[in-house]
């Protein structure tokens, strides 16, 4: 027979059960996950379990982020709060330091103290280049220890948004283990036996699956009175959302975060749930945003943008190409959850709905006419226009959408074809600038609506776009206004003008479209497990297990839990 | 590619001692009457003729008489088979029965464009290689190998991703220049076996080059051969095809009884309960590629008296 | 009387209509008797060598009789016919070059061949190899495939294979005519030899090639187009010809010494009539320089003296 | 013998090589930049860390040298035995990803392989001789051979799995099971082995029974055929060795069959959800993984090569006429 | 006219040309007008290959062939078409000579395309019933049908019409007779004697000794590639020198004696000789050394290992290179 999932790991023997060495004591111990212990999870990983290593911020194992290591802050995208953690508290104690206050009691799963300095130390592993938040130290002076649960951070340009940022996405690493890893490692080391300080212990590991175990010496447990209702959690590797629906329909799945198509009809018949009962059924994470080439003409005119956005029919998308399945997007671009940021008089303003008249009239007023008479307008200076749309092939309910969008636009009088390259053909273009017209929702939910804002308006725009500002739209004074924002504390009214100006800039010069927001894809079988979060709950959170969204809401979820029976 | 080989891999083989009978042992001109009324009569011929034919025709005049375009969203959403739509619609309401039309248009595309593209490879080659035989010869039957061996699903999947707009024709073609090795082996050896004969050399003592003998001497010999050939490179191709389709790497700009496969799965269809969007592009992939396929082995009996006599 | 043939009449199926390729032929090889086969390519020889002991599925046994040691054979009953088949009746094929299995050893196939007919291989191996000694070739090629022989080896295994159970009547279908003069020779003596040594009792030979059938044969017997010709001693054939055909035939036959410049010979004019529709009466009509009216009867085989045989009004 | 060993080797090197540099050329043709995609998915919005950390990988790849320098790199650490680190699963090696996939995609590729080869052959042989199997089973094994494999591959998951219910239509072995050495595992590996074997063998079986039919009747036409029968062999010595005989074709069918295999069998795994090879090469391509994706390939050549050489040499052994050609010495 | 000097063809087979087959080794003889020379052997000892070389089918391994003065070894693809207007050939089998799909005619039309293309259709059909009558054949019974139509001998004839369209001055004919049957085998040796009488070179090959000696003038006789005995026919016929020749004569089916009548005339010649090497003796008469002539073949249009024994009656040695002994030496 073959060893089957036996291990990534062959060299050392981190459990028993990773290896084949391991198989005779493992069928001492354990055959199998006890179904009623055991939270079957999927729609995270796509690939065999590589990586046990948080650094690089990416690529590790499912849950790696939240479950085993933890960050300082959590942060609940339902109220907006950055919540301690592994800190008690942290407060700004001048106008560029920081104090930060851990809890009491904190260990290492190896039963080590966790304390100030592995905190400094996963602070400093910024001044190693290669690692995800080296930038911090561009405005962070000094981290410094000042007690075992103390820590002052002296900012050289203190950045609150950015600041808030890494307080909950970065996971606390122990120093007594990685401080022997060289610069390299750091980002290169699989970290094959995880030492971590979260409720979850690396259990086993399989080509389609990874197994995490309860920890039960887990500090929360005490200090919190935390106490996870299942042992096991075993993450089922993706391979198709088809795979992915008969998994959870056939109740070996509880929690699926993978975008499964139609799912509304089960919801409907009640097969399985998710948050909301009705649409748009999940909660929003982050919005999909039509790019267009500002280095292009005609893109590069704001009057045809505006008549483009006003083109869109987006109803139809949501109703027809998602089955309701996902919202249309607000003017302003942000998440729901930012709904207390909206300024609605100025969306009344300048933000855009569907209205395919107006979207004429623009374009005429504009100059844009059809002389040739095919259908379709020809630019000011007489020139054809004629738009690929382009979305990565295989992303069914992109493409559908950009038909649409094509569909509309061109009813409009624009011509647009949708094409559906590779992947890495649009990821290339994206970079370089070879597009029309593209579809794209890099920014998520995050603690703040800077984020968004910074993605859409980033610069300067250099050869290379590789994080925002896609459509390559240059303007200092909007750049300048989400400057200041991201120095601007949240909550004071500055932060809230800012907010309008930039949020006026975005509507009025529109440098992306808006769309619709991708769901907080999560379905749920509620045969094994109950007391999902759903809408209405007081402690209804993101039940995501996705990179970065453990920290999110996704423990919570967990913690939440009740077996069903 | 996938499915080519099943078939074609023994089936080469086994049309090989055969093709010695045509080659050898036949007697045309006045016989191809004769292989008509075989034909003519040789139920599997019919019988896949007429499937394969009846399909072809519905891609061909078909789209002229249906209200509705491939991707209109043309009526209710998950409708089950109706008068209206035949085939019901799918997920957003576009009528299947129109998809399955246009998917029969590209499908017949592909296998006519690949089959036709690895046919001319893998003659060319095969014929180059066993006439000219010799350093040329080791060659390209190195080549042949080399193609052989390197996975060429896996590089088909890979050509596909590069390019970054797929189209049927496109899809077609990639697939020709990855199924020809066994044409060629094939071929190189019916080259071989044509090489000997005094035609040959009959025809180069009139001064005719090696391209004009190929083409006029040796090439028409083999004219059963290569239709069968044909035949089976046509059905491989839609086959192929159809996986790529499948895993997502279909054409991007038109339907595809593959593509409309892959989005039947994409949607979940089969767990939605919308069989009647899944069932017809597979079976009419199975029934059209079975139908080559037993025309083939017809046509085998046809023009090899010996099978014909079973 | 070895073999009696009497009116012997197999026909091909085709679509257009039945061969007929061997239409009524009436003769009989004595024990003993080595009978040549000799006509033009395509007048029925090989259909005459493979009605005696094999139909194939295309041909069909319409009438006659053939009467081996008094056995008839049940030529049409391929079942029956098994039984007389290699004991009684036996052939060397005309592609002694491709008769036997090229993936298996020669011994191991005479194994599995004797075993089908229940004689047991170690009770014939002595008789194998001295056979084999016989024609000149060592045991050893019995270890040895058949693609490693050449092909005056692999005839001569034939040979020895086809006659290891003595049967009454061995026919030779173009036993010598791939070989080249050297091998021919030996092969041809090979056959007289095991007649001599009463390995057969009589044999049919089967060949165009007249000057190899007045090496070996008794008698010579002359095909032409389904019909017989002409039977008589192997001398008799080549110094007194009766049949117009049989005289035209020898005659075009060049003799080492020939040639060119000081004797020219003939040819034979035309072509043998089509077996699908062929003409009634005489079928050598056409060409021959003798025919009359009375031609358009078929001639009877007639002795016209003592074991010589011919079928031609003109002869008397 | 000697030399022809000497020779297929030199050609088969020959081939291993054109082979290989192929394979280490095809994924760097594809568009898009694996560093690129790897940082994308951390997710780091400063342009400056971005460039950093590009900076690292493409070291740490290797990605920095000049192209034939990478080539010759690849030559040299493939000597070693060195795959390279994937970059999709960094950093895991990828040999380390491969071995770990490569059973389970064997694990159905050779017993659909092997088992579909003698089945179909003997349902082929048998056909040969009988009108009502050739009549009924053939066209029957004609849709299924061209049954899409996906299609295929759905209609039984659908079928057995999720209606039904009879099997498992995901994963290896079910995701509560720990692997161990029992017998109830055991039984549970096997489980989730049937349906995936079982499309990739039923599309596979029909071309064999066809191959292996056509070439039986030929065989039985042949001329030591004839001769048996005309001394009296009975059928069933007669199909024996036609059998045999019309194995050997087959045989090289198989061998040219094996490299291409593995595109149903990657289709298949993707649809079953099967931890082999398939989902990988797939992904590897999806996130340009070119370490992995060459890795993955030349395990498949040297699989498909080795195997190609070993059925050479069977033929040789078990066919004389193969053997004699190539000393030339022919009659 | 034509002339072969130390003619070799060595095949390559094997992958990569991994073994090497002799087939022809030093051959040297010559065709003249008005003649026909016949290439005799048993199969396999290099006869067509000698064909092919001159018809510049195969490339030869060394040596010359000289056609009335030029080399036509290293012939380019348009000096080989001139070549062809003057040399033809005709090969065994009549019915692998033609192309079973299309109609005899294809054959002259082939012809016509590269060599007559100007000729205008009235014309050429006037030149193509000239050489069929040359044949002695109808066109119409001939023309329009089938090569499975028509006889082999039919088939023979007319490819040499097709040969007779061109100026041909040369023919090579490959067996041209031994498939046919004996009744027409006669007609087309009668016609290659009219051919001869029209002043045309005629290389027969040919295995049947019958055959050869009804029409050549000439006989060379190859052994295993090598010319082992050369000669005006009667003499080779009468008086053959070489172990090899007497066997070959030996075994010849004769329509008027029985193998042991020849076998008894062969075995009191062969005793007459008493073992005796007539090619070594030669040698030594003429005062040279075996394996000096390797030296002396330079100039010498006997060639290696061939002495001339009687006048134009040449004898050979079996040995295949000049350093090996004489096996008949003491
Ligand atoms: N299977 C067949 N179907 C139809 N006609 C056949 C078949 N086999 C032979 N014939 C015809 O029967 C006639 C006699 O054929 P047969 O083979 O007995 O001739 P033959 O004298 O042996 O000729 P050859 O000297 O060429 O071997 C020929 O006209 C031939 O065309
Ligand atoms: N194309 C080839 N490649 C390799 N060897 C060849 C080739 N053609 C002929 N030979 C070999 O060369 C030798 C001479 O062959 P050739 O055909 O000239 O003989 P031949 O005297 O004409 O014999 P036959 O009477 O059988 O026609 C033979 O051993 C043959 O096997
Ligand atoms: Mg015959
Ligand atoms: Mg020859």
């Amino acid at each position: 027979g073959c060893s089957g999932g036996g291990g990534s790991a062959p060299t050392a023997a981190p459990n028993p059960y990773a290896t084949a060495e391991g198989m005779e004591s493992a069928t001492e111990l354990i055959g199998e996950y006890p179904r009623e212990e055991t939270l079957f999870t999927s729609g995270t990983q796509w690939g065999p379990p590589a990586s046990w290593n948080p650094i690089p911020g990416a690529g590790g194992a499912t849950g790696l982020g939240g479950l085993l290591y933890e960050p300082l802050f959590q942060f609940d995208p339902i109220t907006l709060e950055l919540k301690p953690w592994l800190a008690e508290g942290g407060e700004w104690t001048g106008d560029d330091t920081y104090e930060l206050t851990l809890r009491e009691g904190l260990t290492w799963q190896d039963g080590e103290a966790l304390d100030a300095e592995d905190v400094v130390f996963t602070a400093e592993l910024g001044k190693v280049d290669a690692v995800p938040w080296s930038n911090l130290w561009t405005w962070l002076d000094k981290a410094e220890a000042t007690s075992d649960t103390t820590v002052e951070f002296t900012f050289s340009d203190p950045r609150f948004q950015e600041w808030d940022n890494w307080l909950y996405t970065t996971m606390i690493v122990p120093e007594h283990i990685m401080g022997e890893w060289s610069d390299d490692e750091l980002l290169s080391n699989p970290n094959e036996e995880p030492i971590g300080s979260g409720a979850f212990k690396f259990s086993a590991v399989g080509q389609d699956r990874m197994v995490w175990e309860r920890n039960d010496d887990w500090w929360a447990k005490s200090e919190l009175g935390l106490e996870m209702p299942m042992k096991y959690i075993v993450d089922v590797v993706n391979t198709s959302n088809e795979v992915a629906l008969g998994l959870m329909l056939s109740g070996s799945l509880d929690l699926s975060n993978n975008f499964l198509p139609g799912v509304n009809t089960l919801v409907d018949q009640g097969s399985v749930s998710t948050y909301y009962d009705g649409e748009p059924y999940m909660l929003a994470a982050a919005s999909a945003n039509l790019i267009p080439n500002q280095t292009r003409a005609p893109m590069d005119d704001v009057d045809f943008r505006q008549a483009l956005a006003r083109s869109i029919d987006v109803d139809k998308i949501v109703s027809n190409a998602y089955g309701g399945l996902v919202s249309k997007a607000h003017p302003s671009g942000l998440v729901p959850a930012f709904e207390q940021y909206y300024d609605e008089d100025v969306a009344a303003e300048h933000g855009f709905t569907f209205d395919a008249e107006e979207a004429k009239s623009i374009l005429a007023d504009a100059g844009y006419e059809d002389t040739d008479g095919d259908g379709f307008v020809e630019t000011p200076d007489g020139e054809k226009i004629d738009l690929k749309l382009i979305v990565p092939a295989g992303w069914t309910d992109w493409m559908e959408a950009a038909r649409v969008i094509a569909e509309d636009a061109s009813a409009a009088g624009i011509k647009v074809t949708a094409d559906f390259p590779d992947a890495g053909a649009v990821d290339d273009a994206r970079a370089t600038g070879d597009f029309d017209l593209l579809i794209n929702g890099n920014a998520g939910i995050s603690n703040t609506p800077w984020t968004y804002y910074n993605y859409a308006f980033y610069q300067p725009v250099q050869e290379q776009m590789l994080a925002g500002n896609f459509g390559r739209y240059e303007d200092e004074e909007a750049w300048e206004l989400v400057q200041d924002l991201s120095r601007t504390e949240s909550g004071t009214p500055e932060f809230s003008e800012t907010l309008s100006q930039v949020q006026e800039k975005f509507m009025t010069d529109l440098p992306a479209i808006p769309l619709w927001y991708n769901g907080a894809w999560a379905q749920y079988n509620e045969s094994q497990w109950t007391n999902w979060p759903k809408e209405g709950r007081e402690d209804a959170y993101f039940p995501v297990m996705w990179n970065g969204y453990v920290q999110m809401g996704g423990l919570n979820a967990l913690l939440a839990l009740e077996p069903a029976s | 590619m996938t499915a080519t080989q099943p078939v074609s891999g023994p089936g080469t083989e086994a049309t090989e001692p055969g093709a010695a009978g045509p080659v050898a042992g036949r007697k045309p001109g006045g016989d191809a009457r004769e292989t008509l009324y075989f034909a003519l009569r040789n139920p599997k011929v019919i019988i896949g003729m007429v499937v394969v034919l009846g399909f072809l025709l519905l891609g061909l005049i078909g789209p002229a008489f249906l209200k509705y375009a491939p991707m209109d969203y043309a009526g209710p959403p998950m409708a089950p088979p109706s008068a209206d739509f035949p085939f019901g619609t799918t997920t957003f309401g576009q009528d299947v029965f129109a998809q399955f039309v246009a998917g029969l248009r590209s499908t017949f595309l592909v296998g006519v464009l690949g089959g036709a593209v690895s046919a001319v490879i893998g003659m060319t080659i095969g014929f180059v290689a066993g006439y000219r035989g010799g350093l040329i010869d080791e060659l390209l039957n190195m080549l042949t190998n080399v193609v052989l061996v390197i996975p060429g699903f896996v590089v088909l999947i890979i050509i596909n991703a590069y390019l970054g707009v797929r189209s049927v024709p496109m899809q077609a073609l990639y697939i020709g220049v990855f199924s020809w090795p066994w044409v060629a082996r094939a071929v190189r050896s019916q080259t071989l076996s044509l090489r000997s004969r005094d035609f040959i050399d009959l025809a180069r003592l009139s001064g005719v080059g090696v391209g004009t003998i190929l083409r006029r001497e040796v090439a028409p010999n083999m004219y059963s051969y290569l239709f069968m050939t044909f035949v089976l490179l046509f059905g491989g191709s839609i086959l192929t095809a159809a996986s790529l389709d499948f895993i997502g790497l279909g054409p991007t700009n038109a339907m595809s009884l593959g593509l409309m496969m892959n989005q039947a799965v994409q949607w979940s269809a089969l767990h939605l309960g919308l069989w009647w969007w899944f069932i017809p592009p597979g079976l009419g992939i199975t029934l059209i590629v079975g139908s080559l396929y037993i025309m083939n082995v017809g046509l085998d009996e046809v023009f090899n008296p010996k099978l014909r006599e079973m | 009387m070895a073999l009696a043939v009497n009116d012997l009449k197999v026909w091909y199926r085709t679509r257009r209509g039945d061969v007929k390729a061997l239409d009524g032929v009436t003769f009989e090889v004595a024990d003993g008797e080595i009978m040549g086969v000799a006509g033009e390519s395509g007048c029925g020889k090989t259909t005459l060598g493979k009605a005696l002991i094999r139909l194939d599925t295309r041909m069909r046994h319409v009438g006659g009789t053939v009467v081996l040691d008094d056995d008839e054979l049940p030529l049409a009953d391929d079942g029956a016919m098994r039984r007389h088949r290699y004991r009684e009746v036996s052939l060397i094929p005309q592609y002694a070059m491709s008769a036997m299995n090229p993936t298996r050893k020669i011994g191991r196939m005479i194994k599995d061949l004797l075993g089908a007919h229940n004689v047991r291989y170690g009770d014939v191996l002595p008789e194998l190899e001295r056979r084999l000694k016989l024609v000149g070739l060592e045991p050893d090629v019995l270890k040895r495939y058949p693609i490693e022989l050449s092909g005056g080896m692999k005839q001569r295994v034939v040979l020895v294979l086809s006659t290891l159970l003595n049967p009454s009547l061995l026919i030779g279908d173009e036993v010598t005519s791939a070989l080249d003069v050297s091998s021919q020779k030996a092969v041809a003596r090979a056959l007289v030899e095991f007649r001599d040594h009463g390995f057969v009792k009589s044999m049919i030979v089967i060949t165009h090639d007249i000057s190899v059938l007045f090496q070996v044969a008794d008698t010579i017997l002359v095909m032409y187009a389904g019909h017989l010709a002409e039977k008589a001693p192997a001398r008799t054939i080549i110094s007194d010809p009766l049949h117009p055909y049989t005289k035209m035939l020898i005659g075009a036959l060049p003799k080492v010494g020939d040639r060119y410049e000081e004797q020219q010979l003939e040819g034979i004019e035309g072509r043998p009539p089509s077996l699908l529709e062929p003409p009634a009466g005489c079928r050598f009509r056409a060409r021959c320089p003798l025919a009359h009216d009375r031609c358009a009867e078929a001639p009877p085989f007639r002795e016209v003296a003592p074991g010589h045989h011919v079928a031609c009004w003109a002869v008397s | 013998m000697g030399g022809y060993l000497a020779r297929k080797t030199l050609v088969y090197g020959l081939t291993f090589v054109v082979a290989v540099t192929l394979n280490w050329l095809i994924p760097r043709l594809m568009p898009g930049d694996p560093v690129q995609r790897m940082v994308a998915r951390t997710a780091v919005q400063h342009p400056e860390t971005i460039v950093a950390m590009t900076d690292y990988y493409e070291r740490m790849f290797g990605l920095d040298l000049p192209i034939w320098q990478q080539y010759l790199n690849y030559w040299g650490s493939l000597f070693r035995g060195d795959l390279g680190t994937s970059v999709w699963l960094f950093p895991t090696p990828v040999s380390e990803v491969v071995l770990d996939a490569v059973p389970y995609t064997l694990g159905i590729m050779i017993p659909a392989i092997l088992l579909s080869f003698v089945v179909g052959n003997t349902v082929g042989a048998m056909a040969a001789r009988s009108r009502w199997l050739d009549n009924v089973a053939l066209p029957v094994g004609y849709l299924v051979t061209a049954m899409p494999y996906m299609w295929l591959a759905i209609l039984l998951a659908w079928g057995f799995g999720v209606a039904l219910g009879w099997f498992p239509v995901a994963g290896g072995y079910d995701f509560g099971l720990v692997p161990q050495w029992s017998w109830s595992f055991a039984f549970d590996l096997l489980q989730h082995w049937v349906l995936p074997f079982l499309s990739l063998f039923l599309v596979s079986l029909g071309g064999w029974a066809i191959g292996m039919r056509n070439l039986i009747i030929y065989e039985l036409e042949s001329d030591y055929a004839n001769y048996l029968a005309a001394l009296g062999a009975p059928r069933r010595l007669i199909r024996q060795y036609a059998f045999r005989n019309a194995q050997l074709p087959q045989i090289t069918g198989l061998a040219l069959q094996l490299g291409t295999i593995l595109g149903g069998a990657l289709v298949t795994e993707i649809v079953f959800a099967y931890p082999g090879l398939g989902k990988l090469v797939l992904s590897a391509i999806q996130n340009q993984d070119f370490f992995l994706l060459q890795g993955t390939l030349l395990f498949v050549v040297i699989g498909v090569l080795v195997a190609n050489f070993v059925i050479d040499i069977v033929y040789v052994l078990v066919d004389p006429r193969t053997r004699t050609g190539l000393t030339g010495g022919t009659a | 006219m034509l002339t072969l000097d130390h003619l070799d063809k060595v095949y390559r087979t094997g992958t990569f040309g991994t073994s090497d087959l002799h087939a022809v080794r030093q051959v040297s003889l010559d065709v003249q007008r008005g003649e026909v020379v016949s290439l005799i052997g048993e199969s396999g000892s290099g006869k067509s290959t000698i064909g092919k070389l001159v018809l510049h089918l195969l490339d030869s391994s060394g040596g010359t062939i000289t056609f009335d003065g030029q080399d036509v070894t290293k012939l380019s693809f348009r000096a080989r078409r001139d070549y062809y207007r003057k040399v033809q050939g005709v090969f065994q089998d009549p019915f692998s000579s033609f192309n079973p799909i299309y109609k005899v005619d294809r054959t002259f039309e082939t012809l016509r395309r590269s060599y007559f293309s100007r000729v205008s259709s009235g014309e050429w059909r006037t030149r193509l019933e000239d050489a069929l009558a040359a044949v002695t054949l109808e066109p119409d019974d001939i023309l329009g049908k089938f090569p499975h139509q028509l006889s082999g001998g039919q088939l023979q004839r007319l490819l040499i019409a097709r040969a007779l369209l061109l100026d041909i001055e040369l023919l090579v004919a490959d067996e041209i007779i031994s498939m046919l049957d004996a009744s027409t085998r006669i007609d087309v040796l009668n016609l290659l004697g009219e051919l001869k009488a029209r002043g045309l070179g005629i290389l027969f090959v040919t295995h049947d000794l019958s055959l050869g000696n009804y029409v050549s003038d000439r006989v060379v006789i190859l052994y295993k590639g090598r010319v082992v005995e050369r000669g005006v026919t009667n003499a080779v016929f009468d008086d053959p020198l070489h172990p090899y020749t007497r066997d070959l004569l030996a075994s010849v089916p004769h329509l008027d004696r029985t193998w042991d009548e020849v076998e008894a005339e062969e075995a009191e010649r062969t005793r007459r000789l008493a073992g005796r090497c007539l090619y070594h003796e030669a040698i030594t008469a003429q005062g040279r050394a075996l394996g000096e002539e390797a030296e002396a073949a330079d100039g010498t249009p006997d060639g290696v290992g061939l002495v001339e024994y009687a006048p134009g009656h040449f004898v050979g040695c079996f040995r295949k290179a000049a350093e090996e002994a004489c096996p008949a030496a003491p």
